[in-house]
């Protein structure tokens, strides 16, 4: 029994739970480029405010910062905080299929082998898989990113640029 | 015969009640599946594992229990929309039955004065009065297709009934008391052509009907678990996803909501949206694993076993001097409901006396008290089969209403 | 100890689930009673019985199956009526669960602006939800009673919350979070007094205390199966019979019906009035069969036992450092649902610990979001027994608890 | 099966059926003393139209007349023709208690011994007691008829006179 739990509960995910990364709402919520969202997991009320802020790069938009406060157990805490470390920096197309690959890794039932070169720390929520019920503790955050980038894209897409969809 | 089911024998050992025999030793000859289809073991057994092994309730908990259960009862789900090809598996809202389903639209769509609803004159009194009651209460008008003599819907002033006023055209795809199949894929498309949101009520379909809803192109369709070899106490609500979430909620409580303060409710998406409360959990298990029967067995093969036992059945019947079936007589033009009537001889004591020997009809309005007014009866007498009847079973029928008919010296 | 139901170990054996092992090979130590009740064989056996020898739909169906399972049907009325001391077995509809007869009521009681309807912040999402969707479309005013620090009602303020325009009054008996047990005659007394109906939600309170409808007085009382050993798929509206005749109907289709013509229809009385299209059938006849099981063991006797055993809980629980239970630390004045938090590990992780030990609580709002915002957290972990839990059980519950707090380096 | 048959369909139900007497409405509805109702098996659809005529005899109000139109089975016709034989002529509470023991009969379970003297040719439909869903269609007609005799009495309670309830 120990060491299905230990596979969950990865010294990786329990350090990231401990000091979560990039928490605390930072910036000006009501700049161009700037969304916020507000996200509950519905069974349990874990919940998460969340903010991206993205910017134009010379290839694209890009996501220059994601900050957030939220209340929820371990795994969605950490997987908060390593959403955040993975996705910061990165073109919003890139950023877009690290989450569907952190996706695809949660749906996966425990089958899928995580491919640590894209999800870095994110490996650590493979064990996650194979608990359908934590499954969407680890998602909240990540389905709150994508919701937030989404807004942020629509209401900061300057006319005549690039939009992504 | 041509089209029964090839193993019809094995079939019928799936269903312990068959076995069963009734006053005086006669055997049962099942013939009201129409009005609740008999449970197979397995559907049995399945239920009985899951209150056995993995009873919990679901999505609320966290432990193993609590993940088994929600597996099997979310599994169901997949199961249903697999039945339906539905697009996806959000779109399967589990009700308490099929009178449920029709009652959660006729809520939720927003009607008002000006609009109209179109139901049709054969409907079962679920897809009626839950109209009735929501013109009523909106200020609609209601408005129907009649019914040929033949028992088929007079499409003649189709052109007047539906307009751009419609907002719902509801109705049943087989009729539970003519057996009449109505021409659905018509129906929606006349539907779609003014705007209106097409319901279809396929409670007698489900049981005997391959359904595809993608290629029907209908807005919603409803059934009933009890009808399609599933227990009581579940039905099935199908909707196009974005349809179904621009409705307003309709009951409140657990698991339909997002976020609840004292003041206010934000409400999930569906399904949940529309599964307020403990969902019927077994029931959902016994209906996932009722239509996984079914399609092991195949839909095709079902329709092709009810048919070849209509067929039979009308020619039997019609060897019975002074009756008369309601509905079509083209055994491929109809489903395996059979209503009829036996001059003289009243529907109550027709089915007192084949009751007495082990033959089970129903008789009455069936629910559908304005077709039998349309053909001027006050009830009548159904028989009704399923995958499980037999040639000999028919013979039976006929043989009690002969027996009948001396009983009450009629003719 | 004191209280504990004296054939523990006897009744243990009738619940087949509490044989089973876990992943590990560990045993199941079953604390999650108040989310749903685990099923004695006899309830189990008695829905295979009617499945495999008596299933037909009811009332309808004149044939001998259809005569059986009316009775069964029917019958179970009668033990509810029992069980409720309800005056009438007509007062007792069958609805899928508690919350579809919460918001029956809260559909078909009539409010309009001006009205209020007072309810609680500790009712469950299905009492809170149900009245606000009300008022919204009645622009009646939702108002409730607040809590005190200790987890009961707070009456401070009852005389200007429940005033003359005060249509409802609605309330739990037994909080699902708390265990708080509300003063209901007093609360029913109060409305009266303003010409308002009492609507009690008795889903945890009929699990372990006798009810008797006419001694506590009120108007109307829920109350949903799969909580009293019965199945999933079905709950009860009792109500007073003149109270419910008087109701507009709330879903149509078969059964609710007197007569039906295209144009309109009139409606039959109680029970049937509510009972529209097919009911869960084969789950009324489980929960006949489970309000008898209760009934033999003794509500009393069942209510000592739960009082025996959150006794020692709660004594068990403060043991743990940096837990903190929500809600009256009396046993003899609550339920015997305990939520708790524990300093520095969230409810999800103390659950998962838990569970790989076997032991399987609730962790998260329980459906009862306000009551947990009152007390200023999100979630809690809920540890809830039943009749069947043993002092083990709970010894290993804090067990675990101790050692979620060093898996997880607290304290 | 047959003699459990042949106890449901006695020769004096098949009698009845057949021959139904005092049916046909009779009489003008809007006269004092008289009442009528429609009454409906909401199962099966069988429906009666009765019609009650009370006036006023020496010593009480008496059943003048009853008469109807009804559809329905075997049981039901045969029931109003037995029931209208029997409370025709008779005062009204004499009727009512004919009434209750036919009802108490019905509602037997087929354990209630049928009497003769006060039921005459409605001892017959004691085997019905013993089939459940067709005891309302034997009740049918006698409710119908509790229900008009009670708005008739209403109807014409001469002011000051006796009311019955
Ligand atoms: C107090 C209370 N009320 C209502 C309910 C709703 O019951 P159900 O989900 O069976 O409708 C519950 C249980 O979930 C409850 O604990
Ligand atoms: C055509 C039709 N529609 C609706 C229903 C209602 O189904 P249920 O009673 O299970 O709600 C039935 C069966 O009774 C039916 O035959």
């Amino acid at each position: 029994m120990s060491a299905e739990l230990d596979s969950l509960y990865q010294e990786i995910i329990l350090d990231h739970y401990k000091n979560p990364h990039h928490k605390g709402l930072r910036g000006d919520p009501s700049s161009a480029g700037v969304a916020e969202v507000h996200h509950v997991n519905p069974t349990c009320g874990d919940e998460v405010t969340l903010r991206v802020h993205l910017t134009d790069g010379p290839e694209g938009r890009i996501v220059e910062d994601v900050s957030y406060d939220a209340v929820g157990c371990s795994i969605s805490q950490a997987s908060t905080s390593v959403m955040a470390d993975l996705v910061i920096g990165k073109p919003v197309d890139e950023a877009m299929s690290v989450h569907q690959t952190f996706l695809e890794l949660m749906q996966g039932k425990g089958q899928v082998e995580p491919d640590e070169e894209v999800l870095e720390d994110g490996i650590a929520f493979a064990g996650v898989a194979k608990f359908p019920a934590r499954v969407k503790c680890a998602l909240l955050s990540w389905m709150a990113w994508k919701d937030a980038t989404a807004q942020a894209q629509s209401d900061s897409a300057p006319t005549g640029g690039v939009t992504h969809d | 015969m041509d089209g029964l089911l090839p193993d019809l024998d094995v079939i019928r050992k799936d269903f312990p009640i068959l076995e069963r025999t009734l006053a005086g030793g006669v055997p049962l000859v099942y013939l009201d599946s129409a009005n609740t289809s008999q449970k197979p073991q397995v559907v049995i057994d399945t239920m009985v594992d899951h209150l056995e092994r993995h009873n919990a309730n679901i999505a609320r908990a966290m432990h193993q229990l609590g993940a088994e259960s929600t597996e099997a009862y979310e599994g169901a789900r997949d199961k249903v929309a697999a039945f339906l090809n539905a697009p996806s598996r959000n779109e399967v809202v589990f009700t308490k039955n099929a009178t449920e389903a029709l009652n959660l639209l006729a809520r939720t769509i927003e009607l008002g004065p000006g609009d109209n609803v179109v139901i049709t004159e054969m409907e079962h009194h679920s897809n009626i009065v839950s109209w009735q009651l929501a013109c009523e209460r909106s200020g609609a008008e209601l408005r129907w297709f009649g019914l040929t003599d033949e028992g088929e819907l007079d499409l003649a002033d189709a052109d007047q009934l539906v307009d751009e006023n419609t907002k719902v055209l509801a109705f049943t795809w087989v009729s539970n008391m003519l057996g009449t199949i109505n021409p659905v894929t018509d129906l929606v498309e006349r539907a779609r052509a003014f705007g209106a949101l097409s319901v279809i009520d396929a409670s007698q379909a489900a049981p005997q009907l391959p359904i595809d809803v993608q290629a029907v192109g209908c807005d919603f369709l409803v059934f009933t678990g009890h009808k399609v070899c599933g227990p009581t106490g579940i039905g099935v609500l199908w909707g196009r996803e974005e349809l179904l979430n621009a409705l307003p909620p309709f009951h409140g409580g657990g698991e339909m909501i997002e976020t609840v303060t004292m003041a206010r409710s934000t409400y999930a998406k569906v399904p949940h949206r529309f599964e307020a409360g403990t969902p019927p959990i077994v029931e959902a298990v016994g209906l996932g694993c009722a239509v996984d029967y079914l399609g092991h067995i195949g839909l095709q093969a079902i329709h092709a076993h009810e048919q070849a036992i209509t067929a039979y059945a009308l020619e039997g019947l019609q060897s019975v001097p002074g009756l008369r079936v309601m509905g079509p007589l083209d055994a491929t033009r109809r489903g395996g409901a059979i209503s009829f009537e036996l001059d003289g001889v009243h529907p109550h004591d027709i089915a007192q006396v084949l009751d007495s020997r082990g033959v089970a009809v129903r008789a009455g309005h069936h629910c559908a008290r304005p077709a039998h007014a349309r053909f001027g009866v006050q009830s009548s007498t159904r028989m009704s089969s399923y995958l499980y009847t037999t040639p000999a079973e028919i013979d039976a029928l006929v043989e009690g209403l002969h027996h009948t008919r001396s009983y009450f010296k009629v003719g």
